[in-house]
């Protein structure tokens, strides 16, 4: 992927998601965390269009920054006296080193191994090719997908529903 | 200078550091949740750019792999938020260190 | 389309991108450069047509209001008032714009402009005419409704940084309506996306003029759940709820005012734009007109669709009242989304018999279309009886006259909110 | 275990689109259900009825106005009512006929004014409310051809009317009637059969008649609830006895219903205004004073101090509110010793908070239309 233009966007899409994801774990507020949270799946979304992925990547953008920050937020607002500060545990500097010593080991993998990188280009249109794979060699994992929704959702319903209101329902 | 996989993997690795770091050193039930996301996403972009540069007879399954996954996370997000909801409705807390009595 | 390679035949205004792309490339310069260039002529021409109609419409809206009011409406500024979204604009630019104490002040100043940013990023799928789409998406439809989900944090961040409570309480409302009002967005437009067989926005437009027929004679039920949907997420009435000015004056932009206040109010139309452009797309064939095309200019066609569009908003805004929060949730929940879910089935059935059996458009369509018009009313009447809405408890009753004083007349039998 | 969400206090404030004037309710919310209403009131506090205390009984008919800014007419009438009843001065044939005109024009204006902000307070971008006003407009047109004033007319006096209509008021007022019935009856289908408004405002803060009764509500309040009880026909006063109409009435006590009957009085008004139109009698328009109580100052016939014997009255009459009643105590002196409204508006507030609390705060914005008060009323 040589031509100027992705390199270009992959470096700023680059920066911002890795800055936003530094910026959730800097700041001290929990609402300001949860929108650089936002600003860095909206980054991974971009890398995702420079890789020619454009159907994950308008995905992404729905489910993530649509709909899990949406979750995320009534969590916030529905906990009111929980104080809303970033802070950190005690266990801060193990939690840096163990990290790092990650984020050096899957680097060194990834530089050293020498992945068979093929010279294909990057695909035309992803969407059809998706729904294909999906409904023929993907269909049982998706029929478990659907059913694993809505065991999900009921879980989340129920486990939340005030236990005080079983009658009050439907009023 | 042209942009190839190691690029992607690096900062897939990034993303994922700051997620576990996040998971690890949050205090707030919430702040955890929100490394697990990041963490998610970094898998994602990881399969993402395998998928695009690597040699494979069906490049399109790492696309299939990062729709499932977001499904699967969006489910497992709602879930951990309920328990978070119900967590600061029983201990009136969401401090990950003082959910640690396994009964109350 | 003949297209005649002039760079002045303006029936097409690609052609004239075109010959300017030629031309740079001419003078030498590296080949992406053409590409960046005609990049920014399409979004320089988008933000400036948005913001002449923004202006226009400024006035068109108070004007029809107003006529709808009996009264006259915008004429002081300007020959007949025409200048009077110039005079709204320059108004929000010198107005000051205040930032409360103890507001959040870095989400306050963020939010305007994080809820005008999707409103400008959509027009980027939206197809003005043959050749004039400015990056032809092959998810095009799934990017509208993706960015349309996006502001639902813009909103949010508006109403929690003012620390006002009517703005909590208007951002909670907007972000209730807009989950669950997305979900019906999107199952409308998967119907029409199963007839069509993609998801580019061109794909529409060449399927309806292809088949000359507009999408909304074969799928009416789509249109109707997408203009309600489009209705909640563009907060206008009869859903303007979470800015309801008899209840919470201004809902979640109340403590905004100068240009900050201008931003929401621009992105406000501008998504109304949008709206109405993916309308006429989906529904309305776009820029063809049965072969008028030829000879108009395709985007003076798809213009005046979407302006006819705004028009029935403009008309829905002055006539009809306002429905309550959770009336709206249950006409969603309970209404909307069932009758999707049988509209999907249907207009897949459809789909499957056309392209097993093979048989040709202007055979099936017609067929299609009669079934689904039938489907749309039988269903809409049936699912509301269900409900218990069309039922005479529930119909409009005047006072009952008496003569005879101190009788009582009182049966007790209206059910809340029927 | 319920969701731990601590209630706050929002203040649908003085400032605020919908509270018809500066009014305050104070809701106690616990996210949008209401847990508790509290009204507070005297931001138009103008202490009419001290001030009244030091005028004469003539200078006060200008207070009357302006209590009830949207039904002068009938504040007018019912101070003067109670005047005349504590000096035992009978008016005159053709003042009866003015005053029952005048009366149901303002019933009219004010029930367009109370309608439309109904329909506003539901939702509606102001259309229904424009077209209200464009109606309420030719009935000020009549009242400015009567007395020279639009809203606060000052047009009765003690023991007749102020001045004559002229010859034009009838043959306008003939066209008036004419084309009116027809608005009505398109806003009876634009309004009453929108499944939007009934939406919003059927089974809300609804009030059973025992419970009307209870907290003394008087007007379209209690008869939204079916207590078919009207004061025209009660304690007919002026010429009511001599026209015949229907009271309209509630079957549900909802907000839906109190704007039914509203509407239901406006096409009533208009039958008595066709009856009074072509019975009224000439002759004179004032009584005469019998010089014994009256000063000897200025013209007889409308004497400018007036001092009524000792003594007390009370007289009521049906204002598009409710039950309007001045009660006045004269100590033998020109200025009256007490001078007591009874404001309709004021009472028809009290079951508020009932018909607030378990309510959204939207449906407090529907129930405060429904309720239609006059903050001047209501703070005198």
């Amino acid at each position: 992927m040589e031509d100027t233009g992705t390199v270009v966007a992959f470096w700023a899409l680059a920066i911002i998601t890795i800055g936003s994801a530094f910026m959730v774990a800097a700041v001290r507020n929990l609402i300001h965390a949860v929108v650089f949270l936002v600003l860095s799946f909206l980054g991974v979304a971009g890398l995702y269009i420079t890789l020619s992925a454009d159907f994950v990547g308008v995905v992404q953008i729905l489910i993530y920054s649509g709909a899990i920050a949406i979750l995320v937020i009534f969590a916030i607002v529905l906990t009111p006296q929980a104080g809303r500060d970033n802070a950190e545990t005690s266990m801060r500097l193990p939690a840096v080193v163990l990290s790092g010593l990650v984020a050096t080991m899957l680097g060194y993998a990834s530089i050293d191994t020498n992945w068979s990188i093929s010279d294909r280009p990057g695909f035309e249109e992803t969407a059809s090719a998706i729904g294909v794979a999906l409904l023929d060699k993907y269909i049982l994992p998706f029929e478990i997908a659907a059913a694993l929704m809505l065991v999900a959702m009921l879980g989340a319903i129920i486990i939340v529903r005030d236990e005080g209101t079983e009658g009050a329902a439907e009023d | 200078m042209s942009v190839d996989l190691e690029h992607y993997l690096m900062v897939g690795a990034i993303l994922f550091a700051i997620g576990l770091y996040l998971a690890l050193a949050k205090r707030n039930f919430v702040g955890v949740l929100m490394g697990i996301e990041l963490m998610f996403n970094a898998a994602n972009l990881t399969l993402i750019a395998f998928s695009r540069f690597v040699e494979s007879e069906s490049p399109i399954d790492g696309h299939v792999f990062v729709v499932f996954v977001v499904t699967v996370a969006a489910a497992e997000a709602a879930v951990a938020l309920a328990i978070a909801v119900l967590l600061y409705r029983v201990r009136d807390t969401v401090d990950v260190d003082k959910a640690n009595l396994l009964k109350w | 389309m003949p297209i005649l390679a002039k760079w002045y035949d303006f029936r097409d205004l690609g052609n004239a991108i075109g010959a300017l792309q030629d031309q740079i490339l001419d003078w030498g310069a590296p080949d992406w450069v053409p590409y960046v260039v005609s990049g920014i002529i399409g979004v320089v021409g988008i933000l400036l047509w948005l913001l002449v109609s923004q202006i226009i419409f400024i006035w068109i809206e108070r004007r029809v209001i107003g006529l709808m009011h009996n009264r006259i409406g915008p004429n002081r500024v300007g020959p007949m008032g025409l200048l009077q979204g110039v005079a709204d604009a320059i108004k929000l630019l010198l107005k000051e714009a205040i930032t409360p104490r103890a507001t959040d002040t870095i989400l306050f100043w963020a939010a305007p402009i994080a809820i005008f940013i999707p409103a400008m990023v959509v027009f980027a799928v939206i197809p003005f005419g043959e050749g004039m789409v400015l990056s032809d998406l092959d998810v095009g439809v799934l990017f509208f409704v993706a960015i349309g989900s996006i502001n639902t944090i813009a909103v949010f961040a508006a109403g929690w940084s003012s620390n006002n409570k009517f703005a909590l309480i208007g951002a909670m409302r907007q972000i209730a309506m807009l989950i669950s009002y997305e979900l019906v967005q999107v199952f409308a437009i998967l119907g029409v996306v199963i007839m069509v067989g993609s998801m580019r926005m061109v794909d529409f437009v060449e399927w309806q003029s292809g088949n000359d027929v507009w999408m909304f004679a074969i799928q009416p039920l789509a249109l109707v759940a997408f203009i309600i949907a489009g209705l909640v997420e563009v907060n206008r009435s009869p859903a303007d709820i979470s800015e309801a000015e008899s209840e919470l004056i201004a809902g979640f932009h109340t403590e905004y005012s100068g240009i900050k206040f201008g931003f929401f109010y621009a992105a406000e139309y501008f998504a109304t734009f949008a709206l109405c452009g993916v309308i006429v797309t989906l529904f309305m064939g776009g820029w063809t007109l049965w072969g008028l095309e030829e000879w108009v200019p395709g985007f003076l066609i798809f213009l005046t669709k979407l302006y006819a569009v705004f028009f029935i908003f403009i008309w829905a805004r002055g006539t009809l009242p306002r429905l309550r929060i959770d009336q709206l949730m249950a006409f969603s929940w309970k209404f909307l989304l069932e009758l999707m879910f049988v509209n999907i089935l249907v207009v897949g059935l459809e789909t499957l018999i056309w392209r097993e059996g093979g048989y040709d458009a202007a055979t099936v369509l017609p067929i299609f279309a009669a079934i689904n018009w039938v489907l749309a009313i039988g269903l809409a009447i049936f699912w509301a009886r269900m409900l218990g809405h069309g039922t005479a408890s529930s119909a409009g009753k005047r006072a009952t006259l008496t003569q005879e004083l101190g009788a009582i007349y009182y049966e007790g039998a209206g059910t809340p909110g029927a | 275990m319920t969701l731990k969400s601590e209630p706050y206090v929002i203040n649908v404030g003085p400032q605020h689109p919908s509270t018809h004037g500066v009014f305050r309710l104070r809701l106690t919310m616990d996210g949008e259900k209401i847990i508790d209403a509290e009204m507070i009131i005297g931001y138009l506090h103008r202490s009419m009825e001290k001030l009244a205390e030091e005028r004469t009984y003539t200078q006060n008919i200008p207070f009357t106005d302006r209590t009830d800014y949207l039904a002068a007419m009938t504040g007018n009438l019912a101070y003067v009512m109670a005047v005349e009843k504590m000096m035992e001065i009978d008016v005159p044939e053709r003042a009866d006929w003015l005053r029952t005109i005048m009366a149901e024009l303002q019933r009219f204006a004010s029930h367009c004014m109370a309608v439309g902000t109904f329909a506003n307070d539901c939702g509606t971008w102001q259309t229904p409310v424009m077209h209200m006003i464009r109606d309420r407009e030719k009935i000020l047109d009549l009242f400015e051809m009567a007395c020279g004033a639009r809203l606060t007319t000052n047009y009765m006096r003690i023991g007749g009317v102020s001045r004559d209509i002229p010859p034009e008021f009838l043959p306008a007022l003939a066209v008036l009637l004419k084309d009116l019935p027809k608005r009505v009856k398109e806003y009876e289908d634009l309004l009453l059969n929108n499944e939007i408004i009934i939406a919003r405002s059927r089974g809300i803060a609804k009030l059973t008649p025992e419970e009307a009764i209870a907290y003394s509500l008087s007007g379209p309040m209690l008869r939204g609830s079916g207590v078919a009880w009207d004061l025209r026909k009660a304690d007919p006063y002026a010429a009511y006895d001599k026209v015949e109409f229907d009271i309209a009435v509630g079957t549900n006590g909802d907000a839906y219903d109190r704007f039914a009957v509203r509407m239901a009085e406006m096409l009533q008004s208009l039958r008595i205004l066709e009856q009074c139109a072509d019975m009224i009698t000439e002759g004179p328009i004032h009584a005469r004073m019998s010089t014994s109580t009256v000063q000897p100052v200025g013209d007889p016939v409308a004497p400018l101090v007036i001092r009524p014997p000792e003594g007390e009255a009370y007289a009521r009459i049906e204002s598009p509110r409710g039950e309007l009643g001045f009660y006045i105590v004269s100590d033998g002196g020109i200025a009256p010793y007490r001078f007591h409204i009874r404001a309709p508006s004021f009472i028809n507030l009290t079951p508020l908070k009932k018909m607030t609390v378990g309510a959204t705060i939207a449906d407090a914005v529907v129930v405060l239309g429904s309720v239609d008060i006059v903050v001047g009323e209501v703070d005198r």
